[in-house]
């Protein structure tokens, strides 16, 4: 897998905060009907605004299941707001870089990402069982 | 991730294969010993051999040599040997070069399964005017001879149609086509490029037979086109006299001379009971592992290559599984090489009838003579353990696998 | 025959160079050992570049590498390079390329003296419509610049010519050529088949350069265009998305790694000063072994290679001439190798007004880097030799000599 | 020389009877204007029609300079008349073989000793610059 950097060979190998939380406080789901990737996130945030627990499911290329992964990592224990800074670039750059046909799954990553805090501010559950986006 | 035989060692590859298991001849094969040893003999054979002198003579004698090593194995006469740079180019020579000698006049039929090379040269016959039927194959894999038959016309010049696909392994009924195409007064083609060096090709009735040599042990950049001596082509590299004028340029004589030696060596299998049943071995004893999966589906029935098997595994992405067995040392692919790193889904399996879901959700297993049990043990645990990692992560959830399904 | 460096024992071509002395490098050179260790590591990176596992990213990052070191060579971006199966290959992707992606319409301008791949392109496109003007050279050898331009129409598409002239070491005015050509707005091609490794090649502004890996040291069967990214050819070989969709088919890692070994090889040389020295003090000393004899003449004059002399020894056939220096261990040819086992006098020497006996009277003396005085001695001193027994077997009967003129 | 026979490395590098006989009893000459081979032959014949020297010159390509002196050397010492049995296939297995487009210098060889044989029978001397029969 040369194409990958070695934080995302590791986050494919060893997904972190894998699963879906069942009463979450708050979901968010993006898929990409082009070239099929899909991201549930599932959090609970404390009363402080910190996500507190987060977990992902995701389909699709294994770029974009060790974004998943990684953004949970990234995610996990920060505040919310924080969390409308994360764009496809840092995102990139935290994946320790990515191909230029890997580079979509960053856009995604963000993408889910600020659809969770959306979704938290809103107080919605975004259940659209495909939003594109990318 | 598993122990090699020490015979294996003889073999250029070794160092790498040493540490994979390989399962992705169908894409490309290594290098046999015997055509490793003759191409490095071939690099000191210097000499132009269309230079009169001794050293000239000397490569002239080598060329003529591998002629006749190859001719044995795609059968016809040496003379009928054209040596080009790999299969694509040799599909290119038969199916351009047949109509470029009529003009850019007729018809062409070929099939929706057909490798890249023989349906871009479909595509672009037909953007210089000749008319082209594509015939679709059976849910199965396999063309029907009866559309074939029925997609020929009276100004049908040629048909082409794949020994054996190099997606799904499916056995095309090329003797039962090549038949009605001579009965019916046309030209037949036969891109043997997955099938050379497996199964035997002297008995071939067809006009012209393409081959490639690093899909049996030889080198890449090197194949050859079976052309009979009654049929014309118009070059596509024009200039010097080489290859009696069917193909221009100073010859790859270290190619060219691997390939041969590859052939040489490939020839014997051919001829041995054993060598096939063990390929059958290995193909049902992979498919065992697979048991213990929900969801497992075989693209291509019998008759079949039994080194290749491609096979969908629902709700996975073939792409990504092969990145799984990859980082534990099994080398699989998608489906043609050709299309890693597109997300399109394989046009083999989509004229097949297989839905995109299906299709993206294939591997591609494909075995070579040295293949052990020992590799697909491996091969198949390494598999199953993946599939069930990657199902884990896309989770159960309804709403995903709905959306999955939708996607 | 001589006795050579040590350094050379290292080249893997020795066995033979040992027992020859080759002036024949401009059919074609022995491999360099860089080029033979390239081909030799690149035969056990056996993935296929177009998968996406390890073996096969191993194998796409060694021909990344080696399109880097061709773009050095050959001048340009790295996506510039198409690799092919040889100069002819290149030659035809310029030329019927070009054209094919015009749909077969306007005007080409080349020149009498290009090599048969250059005009057999030339036919093929004006058999399928195009029209061509085909530019005679000077009695020296060498293209005019204002001929060029006053062949040149307002339809005109392309020209194309070559660097230096594979028979007579000519080196055309291609920088001057190129100037006019993209003044009115027509493209450039420079066949550099004779000159890469030799000359530099990246200050040549032409729109496409081909060149051939086995004429500078690298392997044949595989050579290289370069294509600005802003011209557009339409393929000769179609299929899978190789070469940036220019050229199908699996790529011949092996032959494209020696390729790319030997462009690096040549490199240091181009900006030797020394090297370019060695390679005139070489001309001269072969020229002077001649000055004992009578009815000698150089074909070309200034600017020529050095490395590339071409002699006509009256009375004298050529290819006699030839045989008897085989004989004696030196190698050498008549013209271009294309021409060996035709009788018909060189198209080139023609085009330059050389009549028919002297054409035929010609030889073709080519050194390489390896070359050396001693060589040139053995060579030179064989030479005198053959001319004067050949001579005296022919005799100086007037009848005899009469007879020889008028046929 | 890989493609000669040994027989004609061997006339072709030691070439037999080389030379023209200044007062010969007979000449004839032949010239190929197409490949540009040409063979003159001069020859002293004895009384019992024994011919008992003869001499060669010879332009062309190795193959026809090769015949040339095997000619000489089977003509030598050879009654006339056998010569008219001397055929181009006769003069190909005496040479050990040629190499198809070697084979017009075995009929130009045999062309060039029938000439002999008629030129003496004639007791004309063939003085045409330039003959073809091949
Ligand atoms: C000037 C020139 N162009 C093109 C070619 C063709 O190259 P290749 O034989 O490698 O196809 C040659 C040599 O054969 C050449 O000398
Ligand atoms: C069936 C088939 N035809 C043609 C080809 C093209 O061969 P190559 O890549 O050697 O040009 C391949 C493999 O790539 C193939 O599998």
């Amino acid at each position: 897998m040369g194409r990958f950097s070695a934080t995302v060979v590791d986050h494919f190998t060893n997904p972190r905060n894998l699963g879906e939380i069942d009463d979450a406080d708050v979901r968010a789901f993006v898929g990409n009907p082009v070239c099929g990737d899909q991201i549930l996130l599932t959090a609970n945030v404390a009363a402080d605004d910190v996500v507190s627990d987060i977990r992902f499911q995701a389909f699709g290329c294994s770029a974009s299941l060790a974004v998943a992964s990684l953004l949970t990592a990234t995610i996990h224990g920060s505040p919310l707001g924080e969390l409308t800074d994360l764009d496809a670039a840092r995102l990139e750059e935290l994946a320790g870089g990515l191909a230029p046909d890997q580079r979509h799954v960053a856009a995604l990553g963000a993408d889910v990402a600020h659809r969770l805090v959306n979704n938290f501010r809103r107080g919605a559950n975004d259940d659209d069982p495909i939003s594109c986006s990318v | 991730m598993t122990t090699r035989s020490p015979a294996r060692s003889e073999c250029g590859a070794d160092d790498q294969l040493s540490e994979f298991v390989y399962l992705d001849h169908a894409a490309t094969t290594p290098l046999t010993a015997e055509a490793a040893a003759a191409v490095g003999d071939a690099l000191r054979l210097f000499g132009n051999p269309s230079s009169r002198h001794t050293l000239g003579q000397a490569a002239r004698d080598a060329l003529d040599e591998a002629r006749a090593q190859v001719a044995a194995l795609v059968g016809g006469a040496d003379d009928e040997v054209v040596f080009t740079g790999g299969g694509s180019e040799a599909i290119n020579l038969a199916l351009r070069g047949t109509f470029a000698a009529r003009r850019g006049t007729g018809h062409l039929v070929t099939t929706a399964i057909e490798h890249a090379a023989g349906l871009e040269c479909a595509a672009a016959l037909r953007r210089n005017g000749v008319d082209v039927s594509i015939v679709a194959p059976e849910p199965g894999g396999h063309v029907d001879p009866a559309r074939i038959a029925a997609a020929m016309r009276a100004d049908t010049v040629l048909v082409s149609v794949m020994h054996a696909n190099n997606e799904t392994g499916a056995i095309q009924p090329v003797d039962e086509i090549t038949e009605l195409v001579h009965a019916a007064g046309a030209l037949m083609h036969v891109d043997a490029v997955q099938t050379a060096g497996k199964l035997p090709l002297d008995a071939l009735g067809a006009d012209m037979v393409s081959v490639s040599a690093h899909k049996f042990g030889g080198p890449k950049g090197v194949g050859a086109l079976r052309l009979a001596a009654h049929h014309r082509v118009e070059p596509l590299i024009c200039g010097g006299g080489q290859e009696a004028g069917r193909r221009a340029g100073t010859e790859n004589l270290p190619g060219v001379r691997g390939m041969a030696a590859a052939a040489a060596a490939a020839l014997p299998r051919l001829r041995d009971p054993r060598h096939r049943e063990h390929q059958w071995r290995l193909r049902t004893r992979l498919l065992r592992h697979f048991d213990v999966l929900d969801g497992v589906r075989v693209h291509a029935t019998n008759p079949v290559m039994a080194e290749t098997i491609s096979v969908a595994f629902d709700h996975v992405r073939g792409d990504t599984l092969a990145d799984v067995l990859d980082l534990n040392g099994v080398c699989v692919s998608t489906g043609s090489a050709c299309h890693a790193g597109r997300d399109d889904p394989s046009h083999v399996l989509t004229a097949m009838g297989v839905g995109a879901d299906q299709a993206r959700a294939t591997l591609r297993f494909s075995a070579g003579p040295a293949t052990t049990e020992d590799d697909i043990d491996v091969a198949g645990r390494a598999t199953v353990a993946a599939v069930r990692q990657l199902r884990r992560v896309s989770g159960t959830a309804p709403r995903l696998q709905e959306a999955i399904r939708a996607g």
